[in-house]
C-alpha cells in the first residue's frame, strides 16, 4: 500500500506549481512535506485528493492509478485529508460531521431507514458507537452534540482529523494541522499523531512548524519552486546545505542584519526606556 | 431584405442597452456583495416614475421644455433614484452583511414588493403614457427605419457605460470599490470607508438603472408599476450569461440576450419551418443560457470560482 | 480556553411548554377547520397545498442549500398530468390514485431529467438556470395547444375519487390534503434524519469537503431533486383536482418565488418553519383582503423585517419535529 | 506614541487578550513574540480596530483609540500591514497602492507613490502586472508598500516573514530597519525570534493572551527563560529583565 | 329586506382600472336605486373582491360568494381566464352570475347558472374582419396574438372570419403577455406587406405595438379589440402613431345617446374621473338587476336565476335579452375609428 508520485506536474496557466516530481510514500512511516510559502506543498496534497487536476503525470496507490478519478472516488478509495482552512460542516453537530463519513458505505439502504425507523436506529446507533470512539480518543466526547462551528479553533482541529480517520482510510494527508494551534494544543497534536501511526497506512503531514516536523516524521520531502528539492530523515535534512539555503536559513544572513541593525542604533541614537 | 437585416440590428442594440443598463446595476451589486438585488429592476421604474413626476411638476408640457430642462430632470431623477438606492442598502441590507447568502436576497424581494405596490397606492397601477425626450423623427438607412430615439437611446446608453466602466477601471473610486469587493476586512483596515464604497455601488447601480427606465420609458412613450419586473428578470438574465460580477460580461450579456431575442423573433419560424412560432422566443433565450452556462458554468466572462481556491485566498 | 466544559454548546434541550402549546392548537386547529365554512376550508386547502409545495422545495434548498427557482414546473407537471388524463381532453379518464402514481413517477424523471446537466452549476447560476427551465415549461405548456389547451387551459376536469368514495367538496380536499402532508412530511423528516439526509447537509455546508469525504454529490443532489420534484408534482395532482380546472396562469415565476419566500421567512430546513411561513404568506394576505393594495405593502414590509429581525426564519432549524416530539413525550 | 494599558480583547464571546500593557515611543522599534495563537495578531487588531477591546485603553499620539474604526485609526497616523499580506490580487500593483492611498497626510498620491517605488524598485517594475501574479516576497514588499500610503506614523507589521524564503525574509528585515530610519515607529510581530530580536530596540513576549516578559531587546535574547516561556512556561507574573 | 352582489374583479395589479371602473359603473347605479328606496323595498348591498385577474384568486372569491347566503348573483370576473376556474363553483353552489369574460368558451359548457350580459367573442371579431374586407378593400392579413385566453381567442375568430370572407391570412404570430418591444416582430411583419394587422390583446400592449408599427414605417391599418376602447388607447401610443385603427368593442359611444352621454356626467360627478372602458356595462347589469328583482317572485339564488335568464329590459345601451345558454340574444357590437384624438364611430351591429 504504497502511495506513489510518478513525473508530476501541475500547471496554473503558465505558472508552473509542481514539475517532475517523483516519489513513493510507504506505509508505516510519518512523511512530512515542508518547504517555503508557494512551494507547491499544498497543491500536492490537493492533487492526491483529486481537489486539484494533474497536468501530467501520475498518482497512483499500490497499482491503482488515482489521477483522473473523480474527487469522491479517490476519497472512497482510501484517501482521507485535512483542509490547511479548516473545511467543517458547521451547522452540523460533532457526532453527525463523522457519521456522514459512512454515506459512501450505506447510502444504498437509504429506503430501507425511512420507512422501517427500527433499523433506522439500530443502523445509526452503530453509526455513533463507531464515531463516539474516535471522538473519545481526541477527547472530543463532551462536544458530540455541538455544532461544529461552535467548536474552539484547536477542537475543530482535531475533529477535522477524526473526520478524516472515521471511515479508516489507507493514506491520511494533513495539510498544516498545527496551524493555528497554540503550544498545549500542538504538543497534544503530536502525541496523538504519533499515536496515529500505523503498519497499513501512509501518513502525510505539510507544515510550516519545523519542531512538529522533525519531532513527527519518519522521513521529509523539501519542496522548493515546484520541484523536490531534498528527501530523507529529519536528520539528513537539516544538515542538508541546499534546505538551509532554502528554507532554513545559514549563518551568514543573519550577520548581514546584525550589522545593520547596529548601524541604525547608532544612527538613531535611541535610547530605549524601561516599562512597567 | 438588406434592409431588414439593418432594421434588425438596430433594434436588436436599442433593447441590448437597455438591458445593459440594468444589468449593470445587478453585476455591480453582485460584484461587492455577492448579492442578487432583486429590487433592481425597481430602480428602473422608479427612474421613470421620478421623470415624470419632474416634468410634470416643473415642465408640465414636453412640447415647450428646452434641451437643458430636460436634461436637468433626467439628471434629477437619475440621482433621486440613486439616493434611495443607498437608503434601500442601509435599510434593508446592511443588517444582513453577515447573514446567509439568502437573507439579503430575500429581503431584495420585499423590497422590490413594496416599491411596486407603494407605486401602485401613490400613482395608480395602471400604466401611463410617458412623453417622449426625443423627438419623433424617423430616419431611413439602406431601408431600414431607425428613429431618432433609437439612435439616442443608443448614444445615452453607451455614453453611461462608458462612464461607469471608466470609473470602475480607471477612478480611485472604482479602485476602492474594487479593492472591497475582494476583502471588506482589509479594505477596513487600509483606513477605505468601506461603508461609503458600498453606497457608491448602491447609488451608481440604480442610477444607472433610473437611466434606463427613463430613456425606455420615453422610447416605449409608457411606464407602469411593474415595468421593472419583466426587464429586471432580462438584465438579470443577461448579467448571469455575461458572467455576474463582470461589467463588460454584463454588457456583453445584455447584447447577446437582445441579438437571441430579435433572432428568436424574425428567425424561429423559418428555420424551424413554421412549427416553432414567435412564442417560443423566451425558450430559445432560456436554452442558450443554459448551454452557455453547461459550458462556461460562470457565464461568458465570469471568472470561474474553482474549489479550492476560495480557500487559498484566504490563506495566502 | 479549557476544553471540558462543553455542556454550554449542545443544543438545549426544550422546555416541555412550548411544545405542548404548539400540539394543542393544531389539534385544536385541524379538528375545528371541517366545521368552517367552505370559503375557508378552501383557504385552508390553499395552506395545505403550499405546504406541501414547500415540503417538497425544502428538501433541495433547504437540506441540500440548493437554490431552486423553476419549482412550479414540478408542480405544472402533476397538475397537467391529471388535467391530461382525467378529462374530455385525450378523451382519458384514469382513476386518481392511478394519476397520483403516474404524476409521481413523471415528477421524479422531469427532476432527474433537469437535475442531471444544471446540477454541476454553483449557486445564482443554478437559480437562473432552474428558473429557466420552470419558464421553460410554463411557454410550453402555454403553446401546445393541441395538447393543453394553451392559454385556455383544460376545464371540467373529473372529479375525484378514491376507492369509490368522491373528493368533491373542499371538505374532502381538506382530509386528503392534511394526510398527504402528514405521510409526506414524516417521510421527509425521516430522510432528512437518514445518512442521505446527513449527506444533503453535508453538500449544503461544503460541497467540497463533502467530496472529499467520499460522496457522490451528484447522485446526492439528484436524489434531492428528484424527491422534491416528485412531491411538487403530486401536489399538481391535488391542485388540479381540486380546482378542477388547470391553466398555465398558475404556474408563473410568482409561484416558485413565493414558495422559496415561504421558506425563507418560515424558517430554512424546518418542517415546522415552512408551516409558519406558509401561514403568514397565504394567510395574511387573505385576513387582510379588505386592504386591497394597501396589504401587499405590509406585506412586502412585513418581509423585509422578519428577515432583519430573525435572518434564521420565525422557526429555526434546531426547533424541528423532533424536538416537538421530545418536548410532548419526555425525553 | 502608542500606550496600552490593561486591555482585554477578543472576538464576539471568544476572549483572547487579558491585561495587555504596551508602550512604543517614537521612532523605536518594538517587537513581539510568541507563538502561534498567543494573541498576537488580535493585538494588533485590537490597536487598529478590528477586534473590540472589553477593557482597558489604547492611547496614539496622546488621543484615546479605544474602540474607534479601523478607518479613524488609519487616518491618525497608525498604519496595519495584515498578518498574510492581504493584498488585492484582482488590482494591479499600482491600483493596491491607488485604493490605500487616504490623503491622510498631504503629499500628493504620486508623491508617495514615488517614495514606494524607491522603496521597492521591483514594484515600478510590476506596476500594471495584476498583484496576484507576484512571488510572495514581492507581495510582501506591495504589502508594505500599501501600508506606506497612508502615511503612518507608526507602521504595525503582522508577521512579515511568514513563510518566506530566508533571503527574502532577510530583505524584509533590512527595509524594516530602513523604514525606522526614515522616521517611522514600528511595531513588529515576529515569530523569527533571532531576527527580530537583533532588529528591535525593545521586546515583549505574549503566551496565551498575556504578556509574559518584556524588555530591551538585546537583553531579551540572551535571557535564559525565554525559551521557556515561549513554550508556554508557567508563570503567571509578567516578568521583566 | 336586502339582497347582496357579489362583485369579483381585478383591483389591484395592471387590469385594477378595468376591474374597479367596471365596478363603479355598477356603483353609480346601485346608489341611485338605493337611494330612491330600493326595489320594491329591496334594496341592495354589494361585497366587492379582488380576484386579482388570477385564477387561484377567483376561486376564493367564488367560493367565499357561494358561503354568504346573502349573495344572491355574482357580478363576476372581469377575464375569461378566471371565469373558466371559478364558472364551476358558483355552478356547483348554484349562485347565478353575470360573467363578464368574452371568450366563447365559456358559454358552451353547460352551466346553467351564468349569463353574459356582453357580446362575446363571435360578435367582437366579426364587425372588423367584415369593414376590413368590404370597406378597406383589405386582401390579406397577419394576426398577433399575445397568447392569452382573451387575445388568442378573439384572434383566431377573426382569422376566420377573415378567411371566410375571402381574405388571405398571411401569418399568425404570437408575443409575450409581458413584452413591450414588438420592433422585432413589426420588422418581420414588414417584409410580408399586410393589408390590415389584427392585434389580440389588452393595453398597454395594443398601444405600444400601434406606435412602434408607426415608428418602424409599417403602413397596414391597425385592428384590436375591446381593451383598446380606452383614451390611454391614443394617448400612449401618440395619437400620431394610431390615427385611422380600428377598435371594435361592445361598448357604444359616450354621447351615442342621452342616456349614456348621462351616465358619462354622473359617473365624472360620482367618482371625479371619466368613465372608464367598461363602466357603461357596470351600470347596465345594474338596470339588468333592477328588472330582475322587479319581477322576481322571491329572493333565493334560484329566483335570481330565472330572472336573469327570462330578463327583457331596455338599458343604456339598448335592449337586452338572453338565450339558453345565457348568451346575449342581440349583442351590441361596435367598430371604432381612431381620428385625431378621439373615436368616431364607423360600424355597428
Ligand atoms: N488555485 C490556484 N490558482 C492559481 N495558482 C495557484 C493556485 N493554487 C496555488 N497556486 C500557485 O501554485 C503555487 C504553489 O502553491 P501551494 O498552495 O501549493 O503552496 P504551498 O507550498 O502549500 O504554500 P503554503 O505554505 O503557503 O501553504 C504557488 O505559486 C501559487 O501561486
Ligand atoms: N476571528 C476570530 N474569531 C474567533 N477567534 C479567533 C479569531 N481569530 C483568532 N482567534 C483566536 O484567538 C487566539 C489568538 O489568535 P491570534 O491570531 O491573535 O494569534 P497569533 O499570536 O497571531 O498567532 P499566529 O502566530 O498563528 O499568527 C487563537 O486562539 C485563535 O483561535
Ligand atoms: C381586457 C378585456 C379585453 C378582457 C376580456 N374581456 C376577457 O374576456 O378576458
Ligand atoms: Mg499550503
Ligand atoms: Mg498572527
Amino acid at each position: 500500500m504504497t502511495l506513489v508520485f510518478d513525473n508530476l506536474r501541475k500547471q496554473y496557466g503558465n505558472n508552473v506549481a509542481i514539475d517532475a516530481v517523483s516519489t513513493r510514500f510507504e506505509p508505516g512511516l510519518i512523511h512530512g512535506i515542508i518547504g517555503p510559502n508557494g512551494a507547491g506543498k499544498s497543491t500536492l496534497i490537493n492533487m492526491t485528493a483529486g481537489s486539484y487536476t494533474v497536468s501530467a503525470g501520475s498518482i497512483s496507490l499500490d497499482d491503482r492509478k488515482l489521477s483522473g478519478l473523480k474527487k469522491y472516488q479517490i476519497a472512497n478509495a482510501g484517501i482521507a485529508r485535512t483542509y490547511q482552512n479548516i473545511r467543517l460542516f458547521d451547522q452540523m453537530t460533532v457526532l453527525e460531521n463523522l457519521e456522514v463519513c459512512f454515506y459512501p458505505q450505506e447510502v444504498g439502504q437509504t429506503w430501507k431507514e425511512v420507512i422501517w425507523p427500527p433499523f433506522a436506529k439500530k443502523r445509526e446507533a452503530r453509526r455513533q458507537d463507531a464515531c463516539m470512539e474516535l471522538l473519545s480518543f481526541f477527547n472530543l466526547q463532551g462536544y458530540a452534540h455541538a455544532y461544529a462551528g461552535s467548536l474552539p479553533y484547536g477542537r475543530q482541529r482535531m475533529l477535522e482529523i477524526a473526520r478524516a480517520l472515521v471511515t479508516n482510510p489507507k493514506v491520511l494527508l494533513l495539510d498544516e494541522p498545527a496551524a493555528g494551534l497554540n503550544h498545549h494544543e500542538t504538543a497534544e497534536l503530536t502525541a496523538k499523531l504519533s499515536e496515529l501511526k500505523s503498519q497499513n497506512r501512509v501518513m502525510i503531514i505539510v507544515e510550516h512548524d519545523m519542531d512538529l516536523v522533525m519531532a513527527l516524521c519518519d522521513r521529509i520531502v523539501v519542496m522548493h519552486h515546484g520541484k523536490l528539492l531534498f528527501q530523507g530523515t529529519p536528520g539528513e535534512v537539516q544538515a542538508s546545505s541546499d534546505v538551509q539555503l532554502a528554507y532554513l536559513g545559514t549563518a551568514n544572513d543573519i550577520d548581514d542584519i546584525k550589522a545593520a541593525a547596529q548601524d541604525r542604533r547608532a544612527q538613531l541614537g535611541i535610547r530605549t526606556r524601561q516599562r512597567s | 431584405m438588406l434592409g431588414t437585416i439593418i432594421q434588425q440590428t438596430v433594434n436588436a442594440l436599442t433593447i441590448g442597452s437597455i438591458y445593459a443598463l440594468i444589468a449593470l446595476g445587478y453585476t455591480m451589486v453582485y460584484g461587492v456583495l455577492r448579492m442578487i438585488n432583486f429590487a433592481h429592476g425597481e430602480m428602473f421604474m422608479l427612474g421613470a416614475y421620478a421623470a415624470f413626476l419632474g416634468l410634470s411638476i416643473f415642465i408640465g408640457d414636453i412640447g415647450g421644455a428646452g434641451a437643458f430642462a430636460l436634461t436637468a430632470i433626467f439628471f434629477g431623477a437619475v440621482i433621486a433614484v440613486g439616493l434611495v438606492g443607498v437608503g434601500i442598502e442601509r435599510i434593508a441590507y446592511k443588517p444582513l452583511r453577515n447573514s446567509t447568502r439568502l437573507a439579503p436576497m430575500l429581503s431584495s424581494l420585499g423590497v422590490s414588493l413594496s416599491l411596486v405596490t407603494g407605486i401602485q397606492i401613490l400613482a395608480g397601477p395602471q400604466p401611463v403614457g410617458f412623453p417622449s425626450f426625443f423627438p419623433a423623427t424617423r430616419l431611413d438607412v439602406l431601408g431600414g427605419t431607425v428613429t431618432l430615439v433609437q439612435i439616442g437611446i443608443l448614444i445615452a446608453a453607451f455614453v453611461l457605460m462608458f462612464g461607469l466602466y471608466m470609473l470602475v477601471n480607471r477612478s480611485r473610486a472604482g479602485i476602492i470599490v474594487r479593492a472591497v469587493s475582494e476583502s471588506r476586512p482589509t479594505a477596513q483596515l487600509l483606513g477605505i470607508n468601506v461603508n461609503l464604497a458600498i453606497s457608491l455601488v448602491f447609488f451608481s447601480g440604480p442610477l444607472l438603472g433610473a437611466a434606463g427606465g427613463i430613456l425606455y420609458a420615453s422610447y416605449y412613450g409608457i411606464m407602469s408599476p411593474s415595468m421593472g419586473a419583466v426587464i429586471g428578470l432580462k438584465a438579470f438574465t443577461a448579467a448571469i450569461l455575461g458572467g455576474i460580477g463582470s461589467i463588460p460580461g454584463a454588457m456583453l450579456g445584455s447584447f447577446i440576450l437582445a441579438f437571441v431575442e430579435v433572432a428568436g423573433t424574425a428567425l424561429l419560424p423559418i428555420v424551424s419551418g413554421g412549427i416553432l412560432g414567435t412564442e417560443y422566443r423566451d425558450v430559445l433565450s432560456f436554452t442558450i443560457l443554459i448551454l452557455v452556462l453547461l459550458v462556461r458554468p460562470a457565464g461568458i466572462l465570469g471568472t470561474p470560482v474553482s474549489e479550492e481556491s476560495m480557500v487559498y485566498k484566504r490563506e495566502f | 480556553m479549557s476544553s471540558t466544559d462543553t455542556t454550554m454548546q449542545s443544543i438545549p434541550r426544550t422546555g416541555r411548554l412550548v411544545p405542548i402549546v404548539v400540539f394543542i392548537v393544531a389539534i385544536a386547529l385541524i379538528a375545528l377547520t371541517p366545521f368552517l365554512g367552505n370559503y375557508y376550508i378552501r383557504v385552508v386547502n390553499g395552506l395545505l397545498i403550499y405546504i406541501l409545495l414547500g415540503i417538497g422545495l425544502n428538501i433541495v434548498i433547504g437540506y441540500a442549500g440548493l437554490l431552486d427557482l423553476g419549482f412550479v414546473a414540478f408542480y405544472a407537471v402533476g397538475a397537467y398530468t391529471y388535467g391530461l388524463l382525467a378529462s374530455a381532453q385525450l378523451g382519458i379518464h384514469l382513476p386518481f390514485l392511478l394519476i397520483v402514481l403516474i404524476a409521481a413517477l413523471l415528477g421524479m424523471l422531469v427532476g432527474i431529467l433537469l437535475g442531471v446537466p444544471v446540477l454541476k452549476l454553483r449557486g445564482d447560476y443554478l437559480a437562473i438556470v432552474t428558473l429557466g427551465f420552470g419558464e421553460i415549461i410554463r411557454i410550453l405548456v402555454n403553446n401546445v395547444d393541441w395538447l393543453t389547451g394553451g392559454p385556455k387551459g383544460i376545464a371540467r376536469l373529473d372529479k375525484a375519487s378514491i376507492f369509490g368514495i368522491e373528493i368533491a367538496r373542499p371538505v374532502d380536499f381538506y382530509w386528503l390534503l392534511l394526510v398527504t402532508v402528514f405521510i409526506v412530511a414524516t417521510i421527509v423528516w425521516r430522510m432528512e434524519k437518514s445518512i442521505l439526509g446527513k449527506a444533503w447537509a453535508a453538500i449544503r455546508e461544503d460541497q467540497d469537503a463533502a467530496r472529499g469525504i467520499g460522496i457522490n454529490t451528484t447522485n446526492a443532489k439528484l436524489a434531492a431533486f428528484a424527491t422534491s420534484a416528485t412531491i411538487g408534482s403530486i401536489a399538481g395532482v391535488i391542485f388540479a383536482a381540486s380546482q378542477r380546472f388547470v391553466s398555465p396562469e398558475s404556474f408563473s415565476l410568482q409561484e416558485s418565488v413565493l414558495i422559496v419566500l415561504m421558506i425563507v421567512i418560515g424558517g430554512i430546513g424546518n418542517i415546522l418553519g415552512i408551516i409558519a411561513g406558509a401561514a403568514i404568506l397565504i394567510l395574511l394576505p387573505e385576513v387582510l383582503r379588505e386592504f386591497a393594495e394597501w396589504r401587499i405593502l405590509f406585506l412586502g414590509l412585513l418581509m423585509i423585517a422578519l428577515i432583519i429581525l430573525r435572518p434564521a426564519g420565525i422557526v429555526p432549524r434546531s426547533f424541528g419535529p423532533e424536538r416537538l416530539i421530545r418536548g410532548l413525550f419526555g425525553k | 506614541m502608542l500606550k496600552i494599558a490593561g486591555l482585554n480583547s477578543g472576538y464576539g464571546r471568544v476572549s483572547v487578550l487579558e491585561g495587555v500593557n504596551l508602550e512604543v515611543d517614537e521612532r523605536e522599534i518594538v517587537v513581539i513574540l510568541g507563538p502561534n495563537g498567543a494573541g498576537k495578531t488580535t493585538l494588533l487588531n485590537s490597536i487598529s480596530g478590528v477586534a473590540k477591546a472589553t477593557a482597558g485603553t489604547i492611547e496614539f499620539d496622546g488621543k484615546a483609540i479605544t474602540g474607534a474604526r479601523p478607518e479613524q485609526v488609519v487616518r491618525m497616523g497608525l498604519a496595519h500591514c495584515p498578518e498574510g499580506r492581504q493584498i488585492f490580487q484582482r488590482l494591479t500593483v499600482e491600483e493596491n497602492l491607488v485604493a490605500a492611498h487616504i490623503g491622510r497626510g498631504g503629499k500628493s498620491f504620486e508623491a508617495l507613490r514615488n517614495e514606494v517605488f524607491e522603496l521597492f524598485p521591483i514594484l515600478k517594475e510590476r506596476r500594471n502586472g495584476m498583484a496576484s501574479r507576484m512571488s510572495g516576497g514581492q507581495q510582501q514588499m506591495l504589502a508594505i508598500g500599501r501600508a506606506l500610503m497612508a502615511e503612518p506614523k507608526l507602521l504595525m507589521l503582522d508577521e512579515p516573514s511568514l513563510g518566506l524564503a530566508p533571503k527574502i525574509i532577510q530583505q524584509i528585515f533590512h527595509i524594516i530597519l530602513n523604514l525606522s530610519k526614515s522616521g517611522i515607529s514600528i511595531l513588529l510581530v515576529e515569530q523569527n525570534v533571532q531576527l527580530a530580536l537583533e532588529c528591535g530596540d525593545y521586546a515583549y513576549l505574549l503566551n496565551t493572551g498575556r504578556v509574559r516578559l518584556h524588555g530591551p531587546a538585546q537583553k531579551l535574547a540572551t535571557h535564559s527563560d525565554i525559551g521557556d516561556l515561549y513554550l508556554g512556561g508557567a508563570t503567571e507574573e509578567t516578568l521583566h529583565v | 329586506k336586502d339582497v347582496t352582489i357579489g362583485l369579483a374583479g381585478p383591483l389591484s395589479g395592471p387590469q385594477a382600472y378595468f376591474g374597479s371602473t367596471w365596478h363603479n359603473g355598477f356603483k353609480l347605479y346601485i346608489d341611485k336605486l338605493n337611494a330612491a328606496g330600493g326595489v320594491n323595498g329591496t334594496t341592495v348591498k354589494i361585497d366587492q373582491e379582488d380576484d386579482k385577474a388570477d385564477p387561484r384568486e377567483g376561486t376564493l372569491v367564488a367560493q367565499k360568494f357561494c358561503d354568504n347566503e346573502d349573495v344572491v348573483i355574482g357580478l363576476v370576473n372581469f377575464n375569461s381566464g378566471v371565469a373558466q376556474s371559478t364558472l364551476p363553483i358558483y355552478e356547483d353552489c348554484t349562485l347565478p352570475t353575470m360573467t363578464f369574460g368574452s371568450n366563447p368558451a365559456l358559454t358552451q359548457q353547460g352551466y346553467k347558472y351564468m349569463v353574459r350580459p356582453v357580446a362575446n367573442d363571435f360578435a367582437g371579431a366579426l364587425l372588423p374582419a367584415e369593414y376590413a374586407l368590404q370597406k378597406l378593400g383589405a386582401k390579406s392579413a397577419i394576426v398577433v396574438n399575445d397568447k392569452q385566453v382573451f387575445g388568442q381567442g378573439i384572434s383566431e375568430i377573426f382569422g376566420k372570419n377573415f378567411t371566410a370572407g375571402g381574405g388571405k391570412l398571411l401569418d399568425t404570430l404570437s408575443v409575450a403577455p409581458t413584452d413591450v418591444d414588438f420592433t422585432a416582430v413589426l420588422a418581420q411583419i414588414k417584409t410580408k406587406n399586410p393589408d390590415v394587422i389584427y392585434l389580440g390583446a389588452v393595453m398597454p400592449q395594443l398601444a405600444l405595438f400601434a406606435k412602434q408599427m408607426h415608428e418602424q414605417g409599417v403602413k397596414a391599418t391597425l385592428l384590436v379589440p375591446d381593451g383598446g376602447y380606452t383614451p390611454d388607447y391614443i394617448s400612449q401610443a401618440g395619437h400620431a402613431n394610431v390615427q385611422g385603427s380600428l377598435v371594435a368593442v361592445q361598448a357604444p359611444p359616450m354621447d351615442a345617446s342621452p342616456a349614456i352621454a348621462d351616465f358619462a356626467k354622473q359617473y365624472k360627478e360620482k367618482f371625479g374621473s371619466e368613465a372608464g372602458p367598461y363602466s357603461i356595462y357596470g351600470y347596465v347589469q345594474g338596470q339588468i338587476l333592477e328588472a330582475v328583482l322587479k319581477n322576481a317572485k322571491g329572493l333565493t339564488r334560484a329566483d335570481m336565476n330565472t330572472g336573469l335568464h327570462n330578463v327583457k329590459v331596455d338599458t343604456a345601451i339598448g335592449h337586452l335579452e338572453f338565450d339558453d345558454v345565457g348568451e346575449l340574444k342581440v349583442a351590441p357590437s361596435y367598430l371604432y375609428k381612431v381620428d385625431g384624438d378621439k373615436f368616431t364611430l364607423i360600424g355597428q351591429k
